[in-house]
């Protein structure tokens, strides 16, 4: 389509700022902060671009960019972008730029901005790219940053937090490295090797075989959404990270899962997606119940929130397992409404850590009463995040839902009382934070900043618009996961289900 | 003119914009008069669209105004649209209507309130959410109105968020809703799964061919749904809390309009009902009159003004649920109708007497007002006669639709709303009397307060009156919609007939009305006789005044055994799965502690390790790869 | 004959060995190896190999052994070694089981497989000549050949290994700044 | 075949005897200067079996290796004496079970 | 004598392809003179001639690799030798080695206040030793070889005449090395028993005329076995590794990072040549024990380095599960023994071997420079607030640190995923999995030291302590490595196909 190589471009600009930042001097916080707010404005502003430029119509992989990188194993620099990736890239454009706005590390401002822009960097990568060694490269290499951010600017158990995080991925990731090295070579024959996605997503795998390697991806995937019971790494990770880490992990990083779900498990292993969705599905459900139960529980609103992404990831494994295109195409877009109103939650309950230096729920009373503005906008963050209608978070979920109906009927009657239960903790929370007369450590709580308010603003924004008017967003995701289904179809033979009285 | 249905939503939205943006800047009052205004515009949109429609021919009352498309995806296909006919039309004039009414005695009750413009705000809101629900084309907009309304139910019961028990109650309502939200949620997915659309027409034209067994899930799911919002058997526990909020607010929440979705909802799907298998029905009818009689014996033991006509409406909705479950669509409407009058006008009527009394809710501490406040009290006195069923008020004739569509289902059920019919005509005497009749026992009341002064209850300023008196006509003259003499008078059944059909009934009317009459009287005169004769002791034992401590039950095991299971849970988390990742790394640190004794530092060992490796190897090699 | 050379060798050779191990004083230790370097210099001439066993007497037997009685004296550090107590309960049974195994595996492996060793008659380089074949070639002139034949890089390399050592003795034998207990000089 | 010549097999058995008894020595010695002569014995055993497959073999190339062993044994020795010299200086009368520094 | 003996005809020599070798010897002896004649030389110039040696042979293996694509490879001396790329490969990976450690050991001697030539002149035979390893065709050169490396290791690790644990590792070194070499010797006997030489093209043939007799031969297996047992002990596989953690933590730290390097290499080229090369009959015999060990190697090292409070000992620890690690490409190799296409075992082992020597000598170097005056404080506690003293130091430690965790994007990244990649290529994914999982759990310890590094606050007792010098030649060193371990993580294209190149039939 362009000869310009936007999408490599997206993933050097971080990388360059953040090597610029790394480089800079320390005794100029303030020009440390320009340099990464302009990289990552820059970078946010060119997603945007991407967006705009994204042709609709088209379901293939579009921007892309192939060099050959390490020719002697078939490696190549392969990049592109579709519906699926695309939203995700640009959320990642777009949440960079207010966290670095908007959040300030408690100390040495410049190596926590370089370690962010790394991290940028790294997670553009892996959504764009179409070859299996180069995303896992961008898939590892991300860890590294967000480890220091949670390891250095953390709270009280952030080495803790931050070597289980550590860990807990590596091990995902060392079973995927050898399932990407397998499948390359099964998938070779005679040919010669290549760790194209497209090039292997042409090969037939025997059940079997495809099976093993399936899961093999799947482990590295699981972990990272993370389903259900390998999760427990997210709870500490989240509380342990400073808010900007954080928001990221939550709002990006977490889709790294499910993106990969979608895109490298479903797609190059059909047979076996759907040989294994009973036991996803299944744990997606008890992801979502489980998820939700335990976030009643928290005394930490942190933790809180952490679990609460437990259970919304839940709803996008169920929509991507029960794989129709309402279903799907729901999942998808909870991937970026997750992404919006958790990152939004993660700010807001920053800002309240700011101001009161205190997580525990118990702490905080009234606040509604002093702080008016700053309740409401997290009001309507907490009803998104319930899946309030009219709100974005009730779109995917109710497509996932509903999509997932006509495949997974009894899944989804229990994954629909999710949405109960969400609405039981978030209230909940919100009721001993915000409401009740305010005792006096309470009194003083300062009302919502500029700062916060511009920060604040676009996601409540987005939350908004995407809820009243998703279509433009549809549009662009559903070819892709049309395409990914009919490719589904030529591979197994399934049938993407229509309701009857309706002809596909 | 019905081109501009977009309108009557719209013009709530704009207010709720504006207040939005300067809600602060307009303050108190103005903002009110804004909100008011809007409100007032959408009901005189819906007024042109309502003639613009009875100006068309019957079958073609109906116009679809298609906003945007909003979710579509595959074989899914959401608009954004409003569809108007008979039922939705009638719906927002009455909710536009006395929704305008309630705006403009709000904005005497919240004066002075410090978050005054808020309160519009959410009013606004809430005005427009239940348009939505109403107008909604396809389930899904009515959805977005269902939860809306739930949302806006959830900040104005709340809306004095200090107070804890509000603060609870709000959510107490949000999350109950929740539960019956989860039921249409079913219904539409089974409603999709079986036709491929979401849209009414759509899915009711469908319902004659679908499979029996679908419709009957669609339409159990969807009563789910109904008795969540409606505040049906078992869900009702939100409404009576909910009086914690503004008296505008549970006029307008629980008398006119937000209670009455679920009815709505149903009558809204009516073909499904009729096309799903016959115990389908009667289930609802069954809930409708449990659910009447037993909010009305609660009723009878209540002491706080507020909560006596909280169970009222739980008890009147019954009634409508029983209409609806015994087919008589119609009926079921009409009695909203008329109910949204009297129940609209009493909980006004309460409001200015709580006002008055300096927000007094205890009937215990007032009695006699009808002096001080004598146009409260008559208004008043006229919802009572409404509700009570004393001809030829509202109340009379809706609910006597509602038992002859009853008696043709069964006379049980008839025999239920009877009783209920005596009940309410008891306890809505044994209200009026208690606080407007006897003697006064506020001057002593206040003792106690010692709050300010000479504390004498005073009127409510004009602005609060209008609402009444309007209302109180209202309530007196409603009836007329529908009279049951020929069926040229029966105005309302030949208006919602294309949408609802009509109930045919063989029984002969005027039996059933005059045995309904005398049991009103008799309710009547019972409480006359105990409250203004004292001839016997009041009968109100405790488990009635508790409310058969459902509540308590449901409460006590929320806050009991279901923590304690959510804790448990977040224990096993905590400790079992946590533990085992934990459990892991101990296992690695624990086994290389054990190998490391070997690593003694003394090179005999390592030696000896060697020598061990070698006889092993050598073993290997001689012993299994040699001997063959 | 040859048996009775054998024998008498193979006695020589084991006893001095397990006097190696079992006598606790290292000058004893010292001279048992001899005994048992001899037996092996008496079992080279048998097996033909006459060069080699005049270089065992003279390195072996002279030099290295006369090395380690040096040592031994020049430390004093001659103190008897309690063999009758062993720090480590195992070490002992180990040592059997190690000893056992290599034995007893070597062993069966050199007699199952008897007839084989030898089977490869291996491809003789031009230069060398077979062990006592031709009557004009000493055993040592053939190993001359060989040595600077197809071995001679490793001869080479001997010299190396000997400038290791020579360099490492003197990096070794350096006496530290600040000297520690001095023993002699 | 009673007065049978002792065939290369024979050799090999005693050198790994010989090889055997070297291995246990080194177990359980504790002076690090017999530790070194028991593993002069081994290389003996070895030096041993070459020798008698050179025979075998009637190739010289074994004898020539034995050499070879013999001079590496040599450099050994020296470095290990000059490595147990200068330990010994520093701590006189130590055995292997005393250096033990370092462990874990 | 000799020479007047008409029937005799010496062996002919390449001089120039013996070159590499030769300039080291040359050096050596230099060293040695000067040392000795000229006691007051200028101490840069010991190591500045040792490091400058090292480049030499380097260039000079260029120059040969040329040669070698050309004319395709040969014999050396008598068959003595064989002449080709992966002789070529394995001899620019030590002359590196001693280029990067000689200018380490420089500052470290000085600081130390430890003279001497020797000391360099010890590297640069032992590198000989190594070379000839590599590069050896015959059981006996490859034993003088191994002799001449380890003896020489033997002496450098009790060098440090100050440091008692420095001799105590030496002498562990030395009767361990001693012990396990005549296992090793007794092997080659054995296997010149069978095959009635010791030279591998002779072994071979032999082997070809008498497989169907020996299929199953003791004697021969007995050999084999006791082979694995000596080259085990040297590349310091499971259970030949004990003295491994003593003696890397007990010998001098530049010394360390020298016998972590060149030790390793030379031992596994030994192990490739002897089993790959000279053994390719009785592959189905000792793949198995190659996979246990491999397996063992990789778990106990991880395993025992998490426990590990010694940074020294850690990345001895960790230097043992590295070699599990080699040991699988050796693994994967051992399935292709004696094929024509060879697979990527043979090049994996070599890409791994060095990247793994380059990475760990920079590791080192930043211990050195840690260890401060006396060597001895390698503790984890001696690293605290490293990053806020020397944030550069740190950030290279760092990234070295990351590469030996094989995160992307660094060379030991490239190297796990070559070997993995051979090893799933040959189907033993259970090695594999197992070899990623143990990386992880080793991960921890790398970990560990980040945090140590940068997280920990420094605490009252570290203001007493000695200030780190960063001396010029050792962060030239550092950065060479961490510059190095980045080019191969963004680029490694080119050297993958110089390690294929290694193996590929001419």
């Amino acid at each position: 389509m362009i000869s310009f190589p936007i999408l490599t471009i997206l993933v050097l600009v971080p990388a360059a700022g953040s090597v610029l930042v790394a480089m800079f001097s320390n005794r100029r916080p303030e020009w440390v902060k320009l340099i990464a707010l302009l990289a990552s404005v820059l970078t946010g502003g060119l997603s945007i671009w991407v967006l705009a430029a994204f042709d609709k119509s088209n379901a293939d992989f579009q921007f892309v960019s192939m060099h050959s990188w390490i020719k002697p194993w078939g490696i190549s620099w392969h990049l592109g972008i579709d519906g699926i990736s695309l939203f995700l890239v640009v959320l990642t454009g777009v949440i960079f730029p207010l966290v670095v706005a908007g959040t300030d590390p408690h100390h040495n401002h410049k190596r926590y901005l370089s370690w962010m822009l790394l991290l940028e960097a790294g997670l553009m990568g892996s959504f764009i790219s179409l070859d299996l060694f180069l995303f896992f490269v961008f898939f590892e290499i991300v860890l590294v940053p967000m480890y220091f951010l949670i390891a250095g600017w953390g709270y009280e158990g952030r080495v803790y937090a931050a070597m289980k995080f550590f860990l807990f991925t590596m091990v995902g990731s060392a079973v995927m490295l050898v399932g990407i090295v397998a499948t390359a070579f099964i998938a070779k024959g005679n040919g010669p090797l290549t760790f194209d996605l497209i090039e292997l997503a042409k090969a037939d795998f025997a059940p079997s075989t495809g099976r093993w390697l399936f899961f093999a991806f799947a482990v590295a995937f699981a972990v990272k959404v993370p389903i259900f019971p390998l999760h427990t790494w997210l709870p500490d990770a989240h509380t342990q990270a400073p808010t900007g880490g954080s928001v990221i992990l939550a709002g990006v990083m977490l889709k790294l899962g499910t993106y990969g779900l979608l895109r490298f498990g479903v797609y190059l292993f059909p047979e076996a997606a759907r040989w294994s969705r009973s036991l996803w599905l299944t744990l997606a459900v008890i992801g979502i119940i489980y998820g939700a139960i335990a976030a009643t529980m928290q005394k930490d609103l942190k933790r809180l929130v952490a679990y609460s992404s437990v259970a919304h990831l839940g709803f996008i494994v169920l929509g991507i397992f029960a794989m129709t295109t309402q279903s799907i195409t729901g999942g998808v877009m909870q991937n970026i409404n997750h992404g919006v109103s958790t990152g939004a939650l993660f700010l807001l309950v920053g800002m309240i850590y700011e101001r009161r230096h205190t997580r525990e729920i118990s702490e905080l009373k009234g606040l509604q009463k002093v702080a008016p503005i700053f309740a409401g906008v997290f009001m309507v963050v907490m009803l998104s995040s319930i899946g309030v209608p009219g709100l974005n978070g009730f779109v995917g979920e109710y497509l996932v839902l509903i999509g997932s109906f006509l495949t997974a009927r009894w899944w989804t009657v229990v994954a629909a009382s999710g949405v109960i239960l969400a609405a039981l903790y978030l209230l909940w929370a919100y009721q001993r934070v915000f409401h009740g007369e305010p005792d006096e450590a309470n009194s003083g709580f300062a009302e919502i900043k500029a700062r916060e308010a511009a920060v604040l603003l676009p996601l409540i924004g987005v939350i908004v618009f995407t809820g009243l008017y998703p279509k433009p967003m549809l549009d662009r995701i559903e070819p892709s996961v049309n395409r990914l289904i009919e490719h589904v179809t030529d591979k197994t033979g399934y049938v993407d289900p229509q309701p009857t009285g309706v002809t596909p | 003119m019905l081109d501009i249905v977009w309108l009557i939503p719209a013009l709530p939205l704009a207010g709720f914009a504006l207040i939005l943006l300067f809600g602060r800047r307009l303050g108190d009052p103005k903002a009110g008069y804004l909100a008011t205004l809007m409100c007032g515009g959408a009901f005189v949109v819906t007024v042109g669209v309502f003639f613009d429609l009875l100006s068309k021919s019957a079958e073609e009352r109906q116009h679809i105004s298609k906003v945007f498309s909003w979710v579509p995806v595959g074989s899914l296909k959401v608009d954004l649209a409003f569809l108007a006919d008979p039922l939705s039309i009638t719906m927002c004039l009455f909710v536009t209507g006395i929704g305008t009414l309630i705006h403009l005695y709000a904005i005497g009750y919240m004066h002075g309130d410090p978050r005054f413009s808020k309160f519009f705000l959410y009013l606004n809101l809430f005005a427009l959410s239940m348009l939505v629900l109403v107008l909604g084309e396809n389930m899904l907009v009515t959805f977005l109105g269902w939860e809306g309304v739930g949302t806006c139910s959830y900040l104005l019961i709340a809306f004095w968020h200090e107070r804890e028990s509000a603060a609870t109650a709000g959510k107490k309502a949000f999350i109950t809703n929740r539960v019956g939200d989860w039921g249409f949620m079913m219904a539409m997915f089974f409603a999709f799964q079986a036709t491929g659309t979401l849209s009414y027409l759509g899915v009711n034209a469908a319902a004659s061919t679908m499979a029996q067994s679908t419709a009957t899930a669609i339409a159990l799911f969807a009563f789910i749904g109904a008795v969540g919002k409606s505040a049906q058997l078992p869900l009702y526990l939100w409404l009576p809390d909910a009086m914690e909020g503004p008296t505008p607010v549970s006029a307008l929440i629980h008398a006119a309009t937000m209670v009455t979705a679920g009815v709505f909802l149903m009558c809204r799907m009516s073909p499904i009902l009729n096309a799903a298998s016959s115990y389908a029905p009667t289930l609802i009818a069954v809930v409708g009159a449990a659910t009447a009689l037993f909010a009305a014996t609660i009723a009878v033991a209540q002491n706080d003004i507020k909560r006596v006509l909280a169970y009222s409406t739980v008890s009147q909705l019954g009634y409508m649920f029983l209409a609806v479950g015994s087919g008589a669509y119609t009926a079921a409407i009409f009695h909203m109708v008329t109910h949204a009058f009297f129940k609209a006008l009493l909980f006004l009527g309460s409001g200015a007497v709580i006002h008055g009394m300096n927000h007094e809710q205890d009937m215990r501490r007032m009695g006699a007002l009808r002096k001080v406040m004598p146009v409260t009290a008559a208004t008043f006195i006229v919802g009572w006669l409404a509700i009570a069923g004393v001809p030829p008020f509202a109340g009379f004739w809706s609910k006597d639709d509602i038992l002859l569509a009853a008696y043709d289902k069964s006379p049980v059920l008839w025999a239920v709303g009877l009783v209920t019919a005596l009940l309410t005509a008891y306890y809505m005497t044994r209200q009026v009397i208690m606080v407007f009749y006897g003697e006064a026992r506020w001057h002593d009341a206040h003792a106690e307060h010692g709050a300010h002064g000479d504390f004498k209850p005073h009127e409510s300023p004009s602005i609060m009156l209008l609402p009444l008196v309007l209302l109180a006509g209202l309530s007196i003259v409603g009836g007329g919609l529908n009279l049951p003499f020929n069926a040229h008078t029966e105005k309302l059944t030949q208006w919602l007939e294309p949408v609802l059909g009509v109930h045919e009934s063989e029984t002969s009317k005027v039996p059933l009305a005059v045995i309904a009459t005398i049991v009103a009287l008799v309710g009547i005169a019972a409480s006359v006789m105990i409250y203004a004769k004292h001839r016997a002791k009041p009968i109100e034992p405790k488990i009635l005044a508790d409310g058969w401590y459902y509540d308590e039950t449901v409460s006590r095991f929320m806050g009991g055994p279901g923590r304690k299971a959510f804790g448990a849970l977040a224990w096993y988390d905590a400790t079992v799965i946590d533990g085992a990742v934990n459990g892991v790394g101990r296992l690695v640190r624990d086994t290389a502690q054990r190998i490391r004794t070997v690593q003694s530092g003394n090179v005999r060992n390592y030696a000896a390790a060697i020598g061990v490796g070698v006889v092993l190897l050598l073993a290997w090699f001689v012993v299994v790869r040699g001997s063959r | 004959m040859q048996l009775f050379v054998f024998i008498c060798a193979g006695l020589m050779i084991l006893v001095g060995a397990v006097g190696v191990i079992t006598r606790s004083h290292p000058v004893h230790a010292a001279l048992s190896l001899i005994l048992t370097l001899f037996g092996v210099a008496v079992m080279y001439i048998a097996q033909d190999a006459q060069f080699l066993a005049a270089v065992q007497v003279i390195v072996y037997a002279g030099a290295i052994v006369v090395l380690f009685l040096f040592v031994i004296m020049l430390l004093g550090v001659d103190k008897m070694e309690d063999l009758r107590i062993e720090p480590f309960k195992l070490q002992r049974k180990v040592a059997a089981l190690v000893g056992g195994g290599v034995i007893g595996l070597i062993v069966f492996a050199a007699i199952s497989s008897r007839d084989n060793i030898g089977l490869a008659k291996p491809a003789q380089s031009d230069a060398v000549t077979a062990v006592g074949t031709v009557a004009h070639d000493s055993n040592v002139r053939s190993i001359a050949r060989d040595l600077f034949s197809d071995h001679v890089l490793a001869f080479e390399l001997t010299s190396v290994l000997l400038v290791i050592a020579v360099v490492g003795t003197v990096l070794l034998a350096r006496r530290a700044p600040k000297p520690t207990t001095e023993t002699s000089a | 075949m009673i007065a049978a010549s002792p065939t290369s097999t024979w050799y090999l058995v005693l050198a790994a005897v010989l090889f055997g008894i070297g291995t246990v020595g080194v177990l359980v010695r504790r002076n690090p200067l017999i530790m070194l002569m028991c593993v002069e014995l081994m290389l003996n055993a070895v030096n041993l079996s070459f020798v008698a497959l050179s025979k075998k073999l009637g190739d010289i190339g074994g004898q020539t290796t034995v050499f070879f062993v013999m001079v590496v044994a040599a450099a050994e020795v020296v470095v290990g004496l000059g490595i147990i010299v200068a330990i010994l200086r520093r701590r006189p009368n130590a055995t292997a079970d005393d250096l033990a520094e370092l462990k874990g | 004598m000799i020479a007047a003996d008409p029937s005799f005809v010496g062996p002919s020599v390449n001089w120039f392809a013996l070159s590499p070798m030769l300039v080291l010897l040359g050096a050596a002896m230099v060293l040695l003179v000067v040392g000795a004649l000229v006691p007051r030389w200028p101490r840069h110039f010991y190591a500045l001639f040792t490091a400058a040696a090292g480049l030499a042979s380097t260039i000079l293996c260029l120059f040969l690799w040329d040669d070698i694509t050309d004319d395709g490879a040969s014999l050396l001396v008598g068959n003595a030798l064989r002449f080709d790329v992966f002789t070529i490969f394995i001899t620019i990976t030590i002359s590196v080695a001693v280029v990067l450690v000689a200018l380490v050991t420089d500052d470290y001697l000085r600081r130390e206040d430890l003279e001497g030539p020797e000391v360099y002149a010890l590297y640069l035979l032992a590198a000989i030793g190594g070379v000839v390893m590599g590069s050896a065709n015959d059981l006996i050169v490859l034993f003088l070889g191994l002799e001449i490396m380890s003896i020489a290791f033997y002496v450098m690790a009790a060098s440090h005449r100050k440091r008692i644990e420095s001799q105590e590792s030496g002498i562990k070194y030395f009767i361990l090395g001693g012990f396990s070499s005549a296992f090793f010797l007794y092997g080659i006997a054995m296997i010149y028993g069978s095959a009635g030489s010791t030279n591998y093209g002779r072994i071979v043939d032999s082997f070809n005329t008498t497989i169907p007799a020996v299929r199953h031969d003791a004697f021969v297996l007995a050999g084999v076995a006791l082979l694995i047992v000596g080259l085990g002990f040297k590349t310091a596989s499971v259970p030949f590794h004990f003295w491994t953690p003593d003696v890397y933590e007990g010998a001098p730290t530049p010394v360390t990072s020298f016998m972590a390097s060149v030790g390793k290499v030379a031992a596994f080229a030994a192990m490739l040549r002897v089993l790959i090369f000279a053994l390719p009959h009785w592959r189905d015999d000792y793949r198995p024990i190659i996979w246990a060990i491999a397996v063992l190697t990789v778990v106990v090292g991880s395993v025992m380095a998490v426990v590990q409070t010694n940074v020294k000992r850690m990345l001895a620890f960790s230097s043992v599960s590295h070699a599990g690690f080699i040991l699988i490409g050796v693994e994967a190799a051992a399935h292709r023994a004696g094929q024509p296409d060879a697979g990527n075992g043979v090049p994996s082992a070599l890409l791994y071997l060095l990247l793994y020597s380059i990475l760990v000598i920079g590791t080192f170097s930043v211990v050195t420079m840690v260890s401060r005056t006396g060597d001895a404080a390698t503790d984890l506690s001696s690293f605290r607030g490293l990053g806020k003293s020397h944030p550069v130091i740190a950030l290279a430690m760092t990234v070295l640190l990351l590469a030996q965790a094989g995160v992307p994007l660094t060379s030991g990244f490239v190297a796990k995923f070559g070997v993995i990649q051979a090893a799933v290529e040959e189907h033993s994914y259970a090695i594999a999995i197992v070899a990623m999982v143990a990386s992880v759990i080793a991960a921890f310890l790398y970990l560990r030291i980040m945090v140590s590094m940068w997280v920990t606050e420094p605490e009252s007792g570290d203001a007493g302590r000695e200030a780190i010098r960063v001396p010029l030649w050792t962060g030239v060193t550092l950065m060479l490595a961490v510059g190095f371990t980045l080019l191969i993580g963004f680029y490694p294209g080119w050297l993958i196909d110089a390690t294929k190149a290694a193996v590929a039939v001419k």
